[in-house]
């Protein structure tokens, strides 16, 4: 069976892959620790691309987020803690791990012959359940993002199970670096006194838009591209934004450590009380058709979606919109608690070795 | 006249795409950062402009305008602004403009805060 | 030739991960290990997602059957493909990878994040991010090795 | 056909703008580098949407300029500045002051 390999689409697929190829060598090959997380970033920005040649566009909205934004942040502020900017280099380590690798490549690569074609629509893992949810998804569910609707509902236990795993580790990050919030009491160091005016008008123009941008992702979610992973994280760039132009001790001021704290707990409660929920009302746990129960659901308008013909599955809408809610709180709330966290420290620890 | 509006926006994205290649050359082959980011910026909000003007002849009026215009808003906004403040640190860091051999400001200074350099420490 | 073309992603993916693992392998330095692990979890992801890809499809934001994008999407395509593989008429690639890389990225980052504040904590601890460095200060040999300055 | 010549040629630039942020030589020319690729991504993007025929789409790209323009403020305050706490400076005010 020959498949139309649509050749506009395989060769960006090519030249993108070319393109972390080549910059993952740069990474393996610099010894400065900035050249590598730099590289890092367009790494990550590559890889967005590619994700949208092959069609995973809710993927490659994320990758943008974290990969670009989010981890380049959190491994500048480490590099900061750390203080080592090069590595050393020590050649004769090299070739053991030069040699494993390359011969772990060589079994992968000849393992990879017996993988599907690129793009086979008949490989198993795209004909059996995947295409179970493609049919599914319009008629139990009524959301056009087949993406959110399996993270939400057919799935929404384990993305609780991804939910708490993200609050564990806004809890181990705070508990290892602290919230930051000793941050604001160590007496202001001396920068460089740049002038930075144009940054400053142009950060306050985008944050209420980052926000507003966030609101959108969070509430389009189930339409098109987004969700409250994403939203999440585009929320907490925008509080990062702020940090990085007006400084921590004005974020901290605006967003409190203690906010971030409990916002991040209150999370992961609504995700689980909307599971409750749908157990008190007769169902199972995560099962929206119960989110309601039935006197609730008749005083729910017809036509509050538009379109009355269109037989709603109510408990769906508003148990994906709930839970998303829930991830959005979790999932900002941690990183701006791991960046309050690895900013934050910055100060102490410079004040500690002053001290000592 | 569809066809016709679709010969146009096409013209006005490959137009865009060869200023992002002129661009990109510019960064590779101009002596010093100030003229590489002189290059780069210029035709990044160049390029987007033409791209996304041609994007919005490919397209019917609509929602996708509306999207198409909130991008080109955000590149105008974020690119000169990300540009401006790369100068400027690069500057306050002691990195002086270079033409040719020649430094025309004095040498570069050692920044307080920072060495500028790729193979610093 | 054909084989390298349609199996072109795998060896990039196994090329990106062996090249995340030779940097965890072959780096002392506990911050370029964790981006070394960073580039090893993309790679998975890209394998996951060259998976779940279907030639002539798009992206799994279901359109109505009729809608004139639907029909544009399925014009170039072959009717008895679009028939067999698609649902109502257009084909869209597998949804279910990218809900798993979707989650991955995030938990990816938190893990990330956990991983560099061990590296703070270790940095602070023996003043050091280097691995030998502080094995040999672990052992209680410190006229064998200096701290960093 | 155009649009994919388009897309042909962003992909150039962006391979021109991955040596520059491999060669160097000052951090300030691959933080230049990494911001050039990042709108030349968004670029890509949304003419990706158009070639594909899924042009709503245009919500990824729109992120892209965003995160794009945070990462670089991030990069260029880190190498600068080597901090991510204090305020970046405003005219007329001493940039420790009100931080």
């Amino acid at each position: 069976m020959s498949t139309p390999i649509l050749d506009a689409s395989f060769a960006l697929n090519v030249a993108l892959l070319l393109m972390l190829v080549a910059i993952a060598f740069a990474v393996v090959r610099t010894r400065s620790l900035l050249a590598a997380i730099l590289l890092m970033s367009v790494y990550s920005l590559a890889s967005a691309a590619w994700l949208m040649v092959a069609d995973a566009a809710d993927v490659a909205f994320t990758e943008a987020v974290v990969g670009a934004g989010v981890s380049t942040i959190v491994l500048l502020g480490a590099i900061l803690l750390a203080r080592g900017e090069t590595e050393r280099v020590n050649w004769k380590l090299m070739i053991v791990p030069g040699v494993l690798a390359a011969v772990v490549g060589g079994v992968l690569i000849y393992a990879a012959s017996g993988l599907p074609n690129y793009g086979d629509p008949a490989s198993p893992a795209n004909s059996h359940v995947g295409r179970a949810y493609l049919e599914a998804t319009y008629r139990d569910i009524g959301a056009p993002n087949v993406v959110t609707a399996v993270l939400a509902s057919y799935r929404g236990f384990d993305t609780l199970g991804e939910t708490v795993v993200i609050f564990a580790a806004c809890i181990g990050v705070a508990l290892m670096l602290g919230f930051g919030s000793r941050a604001t009491l160590a007496p202001p160091t001396e920068i460089p006194n740049d002038q930075h005016v144009v940054l400053r008008v142009v950060a306050k123009l985008l944050i209420p838009l980052i926000v507003l941008f966030a609101f959108y992702v969070q509430f389009h979610g189930d339409l098109g591209a987004g969700g409250g992973f994403q939203a999440g994280v585009i929320m907490a760039v925008a509080i990062i934004l702020h940090a990085l132009v007006f400084g921590l001790r004005a974020t901290m001021a605006a967003v409190p450590v203690s906010l971030a704290r409990s916002v991040a707990a209150l999370g992961v409660v609504v995700y689980a009380g909307v599971g409750i929920v749908c157990i008190i009302n007769g169902g199972g746990f995560l099962d929206y058709d119960y989110l309601f129960s039935p006197r609730v659901e008749a005083m729910i308008p017809a036509n509050l979606l538009g379109d009355p013909n269109h037989v709603h599955h109510w408990g769906q809408h508003f148990g994906i919109l709930f839970i998303e809610i829930g991830v959005l709180l979790t999932v900002s709330a941690t990183i701006v608690t791991m960046f309050y966290g690895f900013a934050g420290r910055t100060i102490e620890t410079i004040e500690a070795e002053r001290r000592t | 006249m569809v066809e016709a509006l679709h010969w146009i926006g096409g013209a006005f994205i490959v137009a865009g795409a060869l200023l992002s290649i002129l661009g990109a050359v510019g960064v590779l082959r101009f002596p010093d950062v100030y003229t590489r980011i002189h290059a780069a910026s210029l035709t990044d909000t160049g390029g987007a402009t033409l791209m996304l003007l041609g994007m919005g002849f490919l397209s019917p009026l609509g929602f996708v305008t509306l999207k198409l215009l909130l991008v080109w808003g955000f590149v105008m906004l974020t690119s000169p602004a990300a540009a401006n403040a790369l100068a400027n640190a690069a500057y306050g860091a002691g990195v002086r403009p270079r033409i040719g051999t020649f430094q025309i400001m004095g040498d570069d200074k050692p920044g307080p805060a920072s060495s500028g350099d790729g193979a610093a420490s | 030739m054909t084989w390298l073309a349609s199996h072109f992603n795998y060896v990039v993916v196994v090329i990106l991960m062996m090249a995340g693992l030779f940097i965890v392998f072959s780096s002392g330095n506990l911050i370029k290990r964790m981006i070394g692990l960073a580039m090893f979890q993309t790679s998975t992801g890209l394998f996951y997602i060259t998976l779940s890809k279907v030639s002539g499809g798009t992206a799994a934001i279901t359109l109505k059957a009729d809608s004139e994008t639907g029909r544009a999407l399925a014009a170039p395509l072959d009717p008895a493909y679009v028939a067999q593989f698609g649902v109502d008429g257009v084909v869209y690639s597998n949804p279910l990878p990218h809900v798993l890389i979707l989650t991955a990225i995030v938990v990816g980052v938190a893990t990330l994040a956990v991983g560099l504040a061990i590296a703070v904590r270790v940095r602070e601890a023996y003043g050091t991010v280097e691995a030998d460095e502080i094995d040999a200060l672990s052992r209680v040999a410190a006229e064998q090795a200096e701290p960093a300055p | 056909m155009l649009v994919a010549a388009g897309v042909a040629g962003l992909v150039v630039a962006m391979s021109l703008m991955i040596v520059r942020a491999m060669i160097g030589p000052s951090h300030y020319d691959r933080i230049l580098a990494a911001n050039s690729f990042g709108t030349k991504t968004v670029l890509l993007i949304a003419l990706m949407g158009f070639l594909f025929g899924r042009p709503d789409f245009l919500d990824i790209a729109l992120v892209y300029a965003l995160i794009n323009f945070v990462t670089t403020i991030a990069l260029m305050k880190f190498f600068r500045y080597r901090t991510l706490a204090r305020p970046l400076g405003a005219m007329g005010r001493g940039a420790g002051k009100d931080g």
